[in-house]
Parts: C-alpha cells; structure tokens; sequence
C-alpha cells in the first residue's frame, strides 16, 4: 500500500509526542533552581544562538559541579545557596520577538523558571524582557547589544556586553588615536550594515559618535541580510571611498561581504566591525588570509587568555557542550558570566527573592574572570558599566590586541595593504 | 420589433478576419438558429455580442440599447444571457447553487431566488441531480445545467452554443421540445447548432456564416436547399436527408 | 465467427466511487469495424477509457490476444498494439502535424519504420501532408479530426478505438470523417467505434452493440440493429 | 429552506463551547494552554479572514500579512508613537488595510493563477522591505510598547490571559458571523461562481471585478483587525514579525489544511496546526536542532498527501460514513 | 563609464546565476504544473553535497558538481516518487504546501545534522580570482557558473525541442492522458522531469561553494528570486526565465548601486508587477 510510510511516520511522531511529555515531567523535585535559557535556536541566527546556549550550559556545569582547579568564583562549591542546583530549561525564539514573548512567558508561568538568560537579538530581548520585568523576574542579558535596552529603567533586567554605543565610541577613540599617534590621515567614515534591529542601531550609533567627533560620514550603506550576492553594496562603498568603514555584517554575509571586496579590488584604511562575523573563529579560520587585517572589538578571543587566565579550563568544559568544539566567542562568554553572575549574588543574597537578589545585583561589584576587565557592576537600567572590549586585528588568522595601548600585545597594521599585496 | 440587431459587425484577431460585417436581426419572440462550418466565425460572433469580446467595428443593439463592447455582466443584466459551448459549470458548487447564482440575477433576496432556480432546476428536469457537485456530471447534464443556470436569470434573449451536442435520438426530441417551451414563455432564443435534424424543425428563421461572413439568411426550408449552403456547410447527404425529414 | 481479439467480460467501473458501468460484456473480431451506440452518458466512452487502459474496472476483465490486460496503463496497452483516439481529438495543439504525428509513433524506435508508416498515412489523408509543419491548433475541426486519427494510426495498432468523432463537426464533414474510418481498414486494423450519430456509425460498421445506463441491451450485425424497431424509436428520432 | 439553514445549530454549538472554554476546570487552565487557545482563535479567525478571498472568492494570496501588518501598525503607532489606546488605531488600520487592498489588487486581479500568486509574494516582500526603512513607522527597529496601564481600554494585559482570550474570541465571533453571513448570501453565491468560473460567473450577470474587490476589501478589513490583536497581544511590532511571507504562509497553511472554502475549515486547521506547532516547540525546541521544524514539516506533508482537499474532506468523509452505516444498520 | 559597465556585468553573471536556478523551476513548472516551494533548499543540499566532498575528500567544486548534481537528482526523484506523485492533479495548492512542508523539513535536517555553521571552502581552484578585463574585473568563479549556467540551458533546451525524450515531456506537458496514449509512460516522465529540475540547481548548488557560504537558509531567498524569474518570464518558458533572470540581475544589479542597496529587491519585486501589469502572461507566455 502507498500510504504505508506516511503511516509510519505519523506513529512515529506521535510516540514522539508522548515520549516528549513524558520526559519533560521527569524533573526531580529536589533543591533545584529552574533557569530558563531563551536563544534562536534555528533560524537565521542559530548558529549564535547554539553557542550561547551552551556557553550557559558551561557556566551551569561548573557552578553544579565542584572543580577546585578553576579560578572562577562557585566553581570550587557544589550548587549554591548551600546545595541548591540549576536546572536549564531550554527554549527557542527562533529569532523571532512574537515567539521569544511566548516562550519567555512559558518558561515563567508554565515551567515555573526562576529567572531567564537570554535572548542574543536585541529585538527578542526587549519584549521576552518585559515579560519578566512584569512578573518581577529576572532577566540576565548576556550579548544582546542594543543601547535602548538598559535604558528603559528596568528594575530586574541585567545585561553583561558593552553596547554598541560604547562600541562605537570606542572605534572613533581608536581612530582618533590612530590619526594622533600614528599619523595617520582618516577623515571619512562609512557603514555597512544589515538592516535589522542590530545593524541599524549599530549604524545609527555609528554616526552619533562619528559625528560628534567631528568625522565625515559619507557612506551609509545598507543591506537585506542573507543577501545573495553584496556586489552592488561594495561597488557603493568603493565609490564613496571612505577612509574608514564600520561593519555590521553577521556571518555569511560578512563572508561574502569580504569576497566580494576582494572581487571588485577595494579596501578601505581600516575596517572595524561590531561584534558580528568578524569575531566568529570559525569564520576567521574559513576565509584564511583573505580575512586578515580586518579589526574589530572583541570581549573574549582565545589570543586574549592570556590577559584572562581562569577562561581556559573553562572552555575545555564548553568545548564538550558544541559540535564542532570552538573556543568561546565574545557573545557566547557573555551569557556565560550572565549565568555566573546571577548565581552569585543569589548565594550571595542567601535568598531566592528576586527583589532581594536584585538588590543585591546592584549593590555589589562582581568578580568575574570570564569578563575582559575582571569585573561586573551595574549601574541603574542593568547595564555593566565594566563592560570592556579592545580592538583587535586578525592576522594569519589569529586575533591580535591593538587597542587600548595597554592591552596592546601588537602595533596596528594599517592601511589595510591592498588585495594584490598580500 | 427587433429584440437583437447585429449591424455590420468586424472582429479581427491580428490579422485572422474572424468576422466579416454581418448584420442581422433576431425577432423577438423567435428561435433564430446560426450554422455554418468550423471555423465560420459563430462563437466568435457569440463572444462580440455576449460582451466577452469587444468588435472592431460594428454594433450591436439590445432591446433599444447599444451595448457594442459593454462587459458580459452588462450584457446579462440588460437581458441576453448565453451558454458556452465549451460547458462551464462551477465545478465546485452543486447544481442547485450553480442555478441560484444564476437566480441572484433577477432576484436579490435569498427566498424568491430559491424559488427562482428550484422552478428552473425542474424546468430541465434536474430537479434528481440538485445536491450533486456541478463537477461530477455526465457532459449532457452539463449541457442541461448550462440551460437551466442561463434560464435562472429570467433572459430576454438566450443564446445557446451547440446544447445538443452529443445528444442523439430521444434525447434530441425532449431537448426540442425543452426549446419549444422556453419560447413559448416568451424568451427569444438564438441557437448555434450543428445538429441540423433538431435545429430545422424549430427555427424561425437561419442565419449561414462561412469563413466569418453571412452567406445565407431565411427560413429553414429555403437554407436546406440553397446550393451555397449545401456546399459550404450540409454536404449532399445531410441535406438530402434533411430533406426527407421536412417531408 | 474467427475468435475475438478483444472480449470484455462484465466489466464495472466509475468515477470517484460513482459507478458508471454495470457489467459491460462485449467482443471484437480481427478486421471487423464495431460500432458502440447509445444515449448521452450511457456509458460509452467509459468503456472506452476502461478498454485503453485510462481507468480501471472495479470489477470483470479485459482480454486482449487472449492475454488478460485488466487494469493495464495505457501506455503499456499501446504498446501492445490497442491505440485509443480519445473524443474531443486531444491533440497536442502546440505542436506541428508531424510532430502529432511522430509522437503517435513514440513506441517504435526504427526510423525507417516511422517514415514507411508516415508515407502511408499521408497517403490517406494527403491534406495532412499539405500542412506537415503547421502547427495543430490552427487547422480546422474535421482536419483535426483527421490527424487524430492519423495519429492513432501512427503506432501501428492492431486495434483502435475512435471515440465520438463526429462530435462538434458539421455535416458535411461528419460524412467525410466516417468515410476516413472505413478507408483505415485498408491498414489492416480492426476499429471499435463509439458515435451518437446512431444512423451514420451503423452505416458503415458491421456489427453493433448498443449500450444503455451501463449496460448493454441489444447487439448484432448493424443492418439487423438499424431495423429494430427499438433503436429506430429511441436513437434515430424517426 | 430547510437545507439552507443546516450549521445554524452547530456554529451556536461551537461558539457556545468557545465562550465557556477558559471556565471549564482542568489542563485548559494553565496560562501557556491559554496561550494556545488565544492563538488558535486568532490564527482561526486571520485565516478564515484569508479564506473569504483565497477559498470562497478563488484568489490565492500571499499578501494577506501586509494587511495583517497594516493592521497591527495602526494599533502599534496609535499606542507607542501617539499615546492613545489602540482602538482608534485599530480601526484606521482597518480602514487603511481595505483601501491599501484595493489600489494594489485593482491592478493585480487582471492576473491569473500563479501570476496572481506570485504578484502578491512580491507584494510582500515589497511591503516588508519598505516598512523596513520607513523610520517614521519605527523601521527595522520596530515599535515597543512601553509598560502602561492593563485594562481593556488600553486592551493590554501582562499576565492574565483571560481577557486576551475573550478578546480572540469577540474577533473570532465577528470574522465567522461575518464569513457565513457572506455564505449564505448573494455576494457569497457570487464570490463562489467568480472562484469556479469567471468567464461563466460573467455571462450571469455576475461583475466579477467588483465580487473580487468586495472580497479583498472585507478579507483586508478583518486581517487588518487580527492584525492590531496580535500587536497588542505581543506588545512589539517589526516588519519581519507581522509583514513577512512566513506570516502569509501560515495563513494559506490552516486554511488549506481545515478546508479551502468551508465554513469550518480555518478554525479546524487552526485548532491542529496551532497546538501542533506550538507544543511540538515547547517540548522539543530546546533542543535546540530544529527538530519541532523538522516534525511540523513532516506532519504537513504528511497530512496534505493524506487529505489534498483539508481536513473537513476527512470530517465529511466520516459523517457520511456514518450516515451510510446507519442508513445500512 | 567604466562604473556603469562593471555593474552591468555583475548584474548579467549573478543573471546567469539565478537563470540556472531557475531553469529547473520553470520545467517542473511547465511539464507538471506544480510549484516547487522547496527549490531553494534543493539548491542549498547541493551546496552541502558539493562542500563536504570539498572539506572531507578534497575534492574541487569544479569537479564535484557532478555529484551534487546526482545527488539532487536522487533527492528530487525521491521526492517525486514519495511526495508530489500523489499531487499531480489535485488541487494546485496541495503541491505547493506539502512542498513547502518539505523546504521546512530539510532546511531543519540540515541544520540539525549540520549545524548552523556557516561552511565556506577555503582554498578551491576558483575562489577569489579574477580577470582582468581591461579596466572591468571579472570574477572566475562567477564567471564558470555563468558559463554552466549558459551551457546547460543549452543542452535542456535542445534535449526538449529535438529529442524524443523532449517530445514526450513536451506532449505530456500539454496533455498528460493524450501523452499515455501515445505509448509514453507518464509517470516516468514526471519523475524524470522533477530529477532534471533537480540535477539542473545541483549543478548551481554544486558550484557555488566557491564563492559562497553554505549555511541551513542560503536557499530561501534563491528560492524566491527564481519563482520571480520563473513568472516574469512565462511559465514554462526556458527562454523566457533565462532572460527574466538576467533582467532581473541587472536590475538588482542597477537600483542596487544607484537608487541603494537596501532597494535592490524592492526592484526587483516591482518589476515584476510592472511586467506582468503589461504582459498579464509574462514575458513570454502564452
């Protein structure tokens, strides 16, 4: 009969199904605490949202689990709040903000989450946010780097990353001193973006800062992303010819963004991106020489352990969580300290009263050795006022500190030397 | 008084003349039959007076009104209402609605429009086919639904293309005498027909169209033995046997 | 009576779970021309269909050279020498008359063959090789019919069936077109033939069955069936 | 009259259950259940709105998330960029979606079949791209509500559901009264004879432009109204979110999947594909592979070749089985 | 002046691009009447086939097209005779959902058995070179894909017009039970068709791994571009989606640069309602 392997694949799901329920009951009903984790997990962001995921699941291992030899602070003791352990519930958005609503009110009302880590798009962050906000819950941001985000003066909403305000205030710093130290002679700016939530905030930030230091800005290039070809974006920026171009392009686009600048044979002075491709390993690795010299901000890279020691055990950990194993990006190690610096200060409040473990979020300086300056403080609005990044370059595929100088480890290349140069 | 005056009537498709200047006139009152060959030009003819096709040049007049290239839904709710040769019934509606539809035409209200197509469904004897999908009937029936729908909107004028095709012996009988009726409530009908040995004992009156212009006009029995007509269109034999059959 | 070619036995079939036919018996002796008659939605072109391998009977049984071919697709039976010439011509409008007819000759493989059988069929309906590159959709109706059935021919049946082809055309060419089906004998094919035109297609076949709401009432040579009184009564209108 | 009047019965039936569904004790009560509930109200009532063009009127149209949009745009802009309650801006939106559906599907009923299609994908993609841009409207960044007063003139609750509920349910009232109004109506008749034969439809007298627009308007009108529901249900409108061809999809999807052209068929696919796709996420989208998508993508496939023609061809199937049954017993 | 003719030319090799992609769109459209909503991801399956022979077996993508492009025609065989052929002749939506359920199914396999990484192959003979044309840049490996692309819509088209094959999927096209009548067996024809349409993306899914990363949604908005193509172009017709697709490159090509980038499918998208608001049939439509 035909219709036989339709048949089966209908019993199938529908075991599934049950096997599904079945399994999400099974939860031990001992000194647990509940921590909903909320990420894209498919979609055109699910690669990011995957390693968040497990960048908490890392933090969650570690703070569970005694491991004396990792310098990170619960590590050493089992659980907290004298024995309490996390359990994740996982969820997926999908990169969509209807879904992230529904499944941040899920993980709260149904499975009964204490607080959520989330939401990677910015988008999706600020109403899963709300929802929490409304229900006096946490929410702990790790990488979502929309500035609005910590200024809506929310009570109970946290989140770890700089933003891209700070982000570009630091490139037009870099650049600054660039043209003062180096000589250097950079006075007009560009930006290519995606247009999304997270590019166009990066690019209209962009401009805020480049403006205010009294830059041109003569190129303002946008772009649909998951573009089939950037031809006609790059042949843009090639003709405007900006000293200096900012980019926000995530993943592929950022690849074939690159490729198509080596295509058409053209290169700006220096190139500084946001957290976006650029800062993806894996990526770096992909295009080979052709992405080197590209600079950008980068809160973690695995050339920056040596300024933050105690990351490395840690990675190992969350190299088993990620297939294929890849170090800790400078998003994903963000979730991470979110997880880290919640469960402190809920056994450093020595209660699970959110109003309480609130204040206690603010009222402390956190130690954090998974964070680039050691340090998490939050000032009103949940922003981490010790955010830091530093710019780096790429070069033979590895990323080197150029900025602040006393980061440094490596003098800046610049210009970019032209395609038929390298 | 002419119901339907055809004044000199053109369609050309490109360069094909479909149509040459035919004029004509249907009484009201009458069955007025239209033959010719293949290809003479009648569903085109058809299509420029039901409104699906707008003429080169040339009118036509409806009860008084010019209604040369005025859509079909025009056409309808001035009173001429045509049947396809191809059939078209709404293949996913039952017979019965496909008959309302036509009802709504005259009849806004939902109450009088039921009355309206349940007179018609058994007017053309369908009243055993109503809740079956217009879809799922034997071609005849479609034939007979087309007539049915067509005869819902209370038409002054119905013109019907090829009903009785495929229609053989006792069924060309009832179909006749279905036909006989319609004209006898009063409606004009205008017929194209192939099927010669039902159209010659009802028509009024014959129009010829060959290669898209009129070559003949009259009465049943003088277009039976008009030699251009035999040649163009009847054949020796048909006419022959036409003939017996007047007799 | 030689043995038949075909023999249909009680076949029943329908669509969509609608039966349309009630146990249809019938045969076909090699080189006869045999005609189906009866009124409109008796039956007859379903039978047609259910012989060419279209649909399939729910129940009885199809023979074909004493091999049972129940329920065969249709391109298996044209292969095995039965060619359906379906009602309304179904040609393949955008193709030229050649083309039609090559198509109609897509079983055999041998180039020679496909010329031979071309050159005869052209021979028979010499207007089609007047007009060999002109494309289908702009003959006329009785021409079309003709390439139809030419086209039919193409595959060397041994047997074909010709489905209504009078439908739709004038007088006079409904004469010329039935002329065609007794000059394809000269083939050496038998010819199973559906027509409402109860009067002509039993004028030129030699035997006949006629069929009504399925089933099939009377059958016999055609001179017999054209003086029946009952067929006089119900299919010539006199 | 008898037979005209069948369903009478069953939509009080069915209507009287809904309004009586949040009440009844038991797995209903839990908020995410709610959810589901709300939503399947919501996508019953978007996709019938749908319906009344793509399944009575015969037009199949990916666009119907620009009116969708539209809608929650007027809401969204009427609470986040003017401060007033969303009614007002509900309305216009409403209003603005019929007169947007009627300048773009003037030109585009001139098109058939899939050029109709794949004119209104266009249409969406073009709608999405631009509000992508248009700052005043919030562009890529999209509008946020700010935390203001629950309550049903702000028509905005944070944690309860119930209004919410009553709310999907008020809408879906409206669009299926609506939906068999038309039904049983001359425009209904008409709609269906322009979807099985406009040439036909034509020669009776039908003006099938009109029909055609007459359905685009009324189906804009009340996907526009679903629309400002679902803005206000998620507190955050971008174009992605509300102006995509996924949105469209889904649409087309439950209508297709209940029965293209049936009374009953929106709310019945909604109240499969809805709970389907919703579970299928809550259990396994943790996961995190994808594998609720991979299931849902399965099971469509599954139950389009198991029931082409929706899932009342099955329910009638079953019906008049047992109508046979007894007929036989 | 230069400026001008280098955009012109991206437009016509990313053209080209879409007018192979499309190629196996508009057959399966014209022969079976049924939209192929899962085109797209058929193309990124390729790409995938195409990038794991390069990563693991080091085989070039200039060689291992032909592997992708079997594969695909497997798939879309499998597809065929798993899927679509209980569809052909039903209602037209049926098709286009169940297909759609299929583009959801694969692109979620993929990213589930995959990842979502983006897979880019770093070094092939191709990538990232380019010819210098006078004062244009061509980029090789666009270039190669045009030339495919050109080549095998060369070979379709003939193998339709002039062999019996062709013939049969034409009579099938135009009348699927005439086209049994005539001893073609129409079934076969119909999962050869989808095969080609198939083999036909394969071969762009197999070479664009050159250029392009392959990552679980790189088909969806190919997808797209290729039913605009397809429609603006006339169903069925190979000439005319080859020429719509390369209208449409140069188009995107054209507003991307001088109205923005942001725009260019706006533009794209609008010509197609402007075409089709003339030629109700596309451009070459009958």
């Amino acid at each position: 009969m035909k219709w036989h392997w339709s048949k089966r694949v209908l019993a199938l799901v529908v075991v599934l199904l049950f096997v599904g329920i079945a399994g999400d009951a099974a939860f031990s009903q001992e000194k647990v605490i509940k921590i909903g984790t909320l990420f894209p997990l498919t979609g055109p962001v699910a690669l990011a949202g995957q390693r968040c995921k497990a960048a908490v699941e890392t933090a969650v291992e570690v703070i569970n689990n005694s491991y004396p030899d990792i310098k990170v602070p619960l590590a050493a003791q089992e659980g907290i709040l004298g024995g309490y352990k996390i359990v994740l519930v996982h969820a997926d958005h999908q990169g969509k903000p209807d879904i992230g609503k529904t499944e941040a009110e899920r993980l709260f009302d149904q499975e009964g989450v204490y607080a959520i880590i989330g939401s990677y798009n910015s988008a999706v962050t600020k109403p899963a946010s709300l929802v929490a906000e409304r229900r006096k819950k946490l929410f702990m941001c790790g990488c979502s780097s929309s500035a609005e985000l910590t200024k809506r003066g929310m009570k109970y909403f946290f989140r770890m990353a700089p933003t891209d305000e700070t982000e570009s205030q630091e490139f037009v710093t870099f650049v600054k001193w660039l043209n003062e130290t180096k000589g250097a002679d950079l006075k007009t700016f560009g930006v290519i973006y995606e247009n999304t939530e997270f590019g166009k905030h990066a690019a209209e930030e962009a401009k805020k800062a480049i403006e205010a230091a009294g830059f041109q800005y003569v190129a303002d290039v946008a772009f649909n992303p998951g573009a089939t070809n950037l031809n006609s974006e790059v042949q843009m920026l090639k003709g405007k010819n900006p000293d200096v171009v900012f980019g926000a392009c995530l993943g592929a686009d950022y690849i074939l963004w690159v490729r198509t600048m080596k295509q058409l044979a053209w290169l700006p002075k220096v190139c500084l991106n946001y957290c976006s491709g650029y800062q993806d390993p894996i990526i770096a690795q992909q295009l080979g020489p052709d992405g080197d010299y590209f600079m950008g901000t980068t809160g973690y890279s695995p050339e920056l352990a040596e300024l933050m020691p105690a990351v490395a055990p840690v990675e190992e950990i969350y190299k088993t969580k990620i297939d294929p194993p890849v170090p800790f990006d400078s998003d994903s190690i963000q979730e991470a300290v979110a997880t880290f610096v919640l469960a402190q200060a809920i056994d450093k409040a020595g209660t699970l009263d959110p109003d309480k473990v609130a204040e206690t979020l603010y009222a402390n300086e956190w130690e954090s050795p998974l964070s680039l300056g050691g340090k998490v403080a939050f000032a009103p609005g949940g922003q981490n006022i010790k955010a830091m990044s530093v710019v780096t370059q790429l070069k033979d595929g590895e990323y080197r500190r150029v900025f602040p100088p006393e980061l440094a480890n490596s003098d800046p290349i610049f210009p970019i030397p032209s395609w038929d140069k390298r | 008084m002419a119901l339907l005056e055809v004044r000199g009537l053109t369609m050309k498709f490109g360069s094909l003349l479909a149509n040459h200047d035919i004029s004509f006139d249907v009484e009201e009152g009458s069955i007025t039959g239209l033959i010719g060959p293949n290809g003479a030009g009648k569903t085109t003819l058809f299509n420029c007076i039901s409104g699906a096709y707008k003429p080169t040049a040339g009118k036509v007049l409806f009860a008084g009104s010019d209604i040369t290239g005025w859509p079909p839904y025009r056409v309808a709710r001035l009173g001429a209402v045509r049947t396809f040769q191809v059939v078209r019934p709404l293949n996913d509606m039952s017979v019965f609605d496909n008959v309302l539809v036509g009802a709504f035409l005259r009849e806004r209200d939902l109450t009088s429009a039921l009355d309206v197509a349940e007179c018609s469904l058994r007017f053309c004897h369908l009243e055993d086919y109503r809740d079956k999908l217009a879809g799922n009937l034997t071609i005849g029936l479609k034939k007979r639904l087309e007539l049915a729908r067509a005869l819902a909107t209370q038409p002054k004028l119905l013109m019907l293309d090829e009903v009785m095709a495929g229609l053989s012996g006792a069924e060309l009988k009832e179909a006749m005498e279905l036909l006989k009726e319609i004209k006898a409530q009063g409606v004009t009908l205008l017929v194209v027909e192939h099927v010669m040995e039902a159209l010659m004992p009802i028509a009024d009156k014959v129009v010829v169209l060959d290669g898209g212009v009129k070559i003949a006009e009259g009465p049943p029995r003088e277009i039976v033995e008009s030699e251009r007509v035999i040649a163009a269109y009847l054949g020796e034999k048909f006419s022959r046997r036409l003939k017996e059959l007047k007799t | 009576m030689a043995d038949p070619i075909l023999k249909v036995t009680d076949v029943c079939a329908g669509y969509g779970g609608v039966p349309v036919l009630h146990g249809i018996s019938l045969e076909v002796c090699e080189g006869e021309l045999v005609a189906i008659v009866g009124a409109n939605g008796a039956g007859k072109t379903t039978t047609m269909r259910t012989i060419a391998g279209l649909m399939r009977p729910t129940r009885g049984s199809v023979e074909f050279y004493e091999e049972d071919v129940t329920g065969l697709p249709a391109h298996v039976m044209v292969k095995k020498g039965l060619t359906y010439v379906p009602e309304g011509r179904r040609l393949f409008q955008k193709l030229s008359v050649r083309e039609n007819l090559e198509l109609g000759a897509f079983t055999e493989r041998n180039r020679d063959v496909i010329e031979e059988r071309l050159a005869r069929v052209y021979d028979l309906f010499p207007i089609l090789k007047e007009r060999s590159d002109q494309k289908a959709e702009t003959m006329s109706g009785g021409e079309q019919q003709m390439l139809a059935i030419a086209r039919g021919l193409m595959s060397a049946p041994k047997l074909i069936l010709l489905d209504e082809l009078s439908l739709g055309l004038q007088p006079s060419l409904v004469e010329r077109v039935l002329r065609a089906v007794t000059e394809i004998r000269r083939f050496n094919v038998t010819v199973l033939m559906v027509e409402q035109r109860v009067l002509e297609a039993l004028e030129i076949a030699d035997r006949g069955y006629v069929i009504q709401s399925g089933r099939v009432v009377m059958s016999g040579p055609s001179g017999q069936l054209l003086n029946s009184e009952e067929v006089k009564r119900a299919y010539l209108g006199i | 009259m008898r037979h005209r009047q069948s369903g009478f019965g069953l939509g009080c039936t069915i209507f009287g259950i809904l309004a009586i569904l949040p009440l009844i004790p038991g797995p209903l009560q839990g908020p995410f259940a709610k959810h589901v509930l709300v939503m399947v109200l919501l996508f019953a009532s978007m996709s019938q709105a749908w319906n009344l063009l793509g399944g009575y009127c015969g037009q199949v149209s990916f666009g119907h998330s620009v009116f969708f949009g539209i809608g929650a745009y007027g809401a969204g802009m009427a609470v986040v960029k003017y401060g007033l309650t969303p009614w007002p801006g509900a309305l216009l939106g409403a209003i603005i979606a019929s007169i947007v559906s009627l300048v773009i599907s003037y030109p585009c009923f001139r098109l058939k079949g899939h050029y109709f299609a794949i004119a209104t994908f266009a249409i969406v993609e073009i709608f999405n791209r631009l509000f992508m841009v248009w700052y005043w409207v919030g562009g890529a960044l999209g509008l946020d509500y700010p935390i203001i007063e629950e309550g049903w003139r702000n028509f905005m609750w944070y944690e309860t559901k119930t209004p919410y509920y009553y709310g999907a349910f008020a809408l879906f009232v409206l669009v299926f009264s609506t939906a068999r109004w038309i039904e049983r109506h001359r425009i209904g008749y008409y709609m269906r004879a322009v979807r099985d034969g406009q040439e036909a439809a034509e020669s009776l007298g039908v003006n099938s432009p009109q029909v055609k627009l007459t359905a685009m308007a009324i189906s804009a009108f009340l996907a526009a109204l679903c629309g400002a529901f679902f803005v206000q249900y998620n507190l955050r409108v971008d174009p992605p979110m509300v102006m995509s061809l996924d949105m469209s999809m889904r649409f087309v999807l439950i209508t297709i999947l209940g029965g293209l052209g049936t009374l009953w068929g929106p709310l019945l696919g909604a109240a499969v594909l809805i709970p389907l796709q919703e579970y299928t996420r809550a259990i396994w989208g943790g996961l995190g592979g994808g594998v609720d998508l991979i299931i849902f993508g399965l099971l469509i496939i599954v139950i389009v070749i198991r029931q082409p023609r929706g899932l009342m061809g099955f329910v009638s199937w079953v019906v008049g089985h047992r109508a046979r049954a007894r007929g036989r017993g | 002046m230069t400026l001008f003719l280098q955009i012109a030319l991206d437009g016509i090799l990313n053209g080209m691009l879409y007018a192979i992609v499309a190629l196996g769109l508009t057959l399966i459209w014209g022969v079976m009447d049924v939209i192929n909503f899962a085109h797209g991801e058929f193309l990124m399956i390729a790409m995938y086939v195409s990038y794991w022979l390069g990563f693991l077996m080091n085989i070039d993508p200039l060689v291992s097209w032909v592997a992708s492009s079997v594969f695909v025609f497997l798939l879309a065989f499998v597809t065929y005779k798993l899927m679509v052929s209980h569809l052909v002749g039903k209602p037209a939506l049926s098709a286009l959902l169940a297909t759609f359920g299929l583009s959801m199914f694969l692109k979620n396999l993929c990213l589930n058995r995959f990842s979502p990484n983006f897979k880019l192959l770093p070094v092939t003979v191709l990538s990232g070179k380019t010819i210098p044309v006078g004062s244009l840049i061509l980029s090789l490996p666009q270039l190669v894909i045009a030339v495919f692309s050109l080549a095998v819509i060369f070979i379709v088209y003939r193998f339709i017009a002039s062999t019996r094959m062709g013939w049969a999927i034409q009579a099938t096209a135009m009348d699927k039970e005439a086209a049994e009548l005539m001893g073609i067996d129409t079934e076969k024809i119909y999962g050869l068709v989808f095969g080609l349409g198939g083999a036909c993306v394969g071969i762009a899914g197999g070479l664009l791994p050159t250029y392009m990363p392959v990552h679980p949604e790189v088909g969806s908005l190919f997808g797209l571009i290729a039913f605009i193509c397809v429609a603006m172009g006339g169903f069925g017709s190979i000439t005319g989606s080859l020429f719509a697709s390369l209208l449409v490159g140069l188009v995107e090509a054209f507003a991307g640069f001088y109205i923005a980038p942001i725009f260019k499918y706006v533009a794209v998208f609008a010509l197609y309602l402007v075409i089709v608001m003339l030629k109700p049939k596309g451009l070459f439509g009958w």
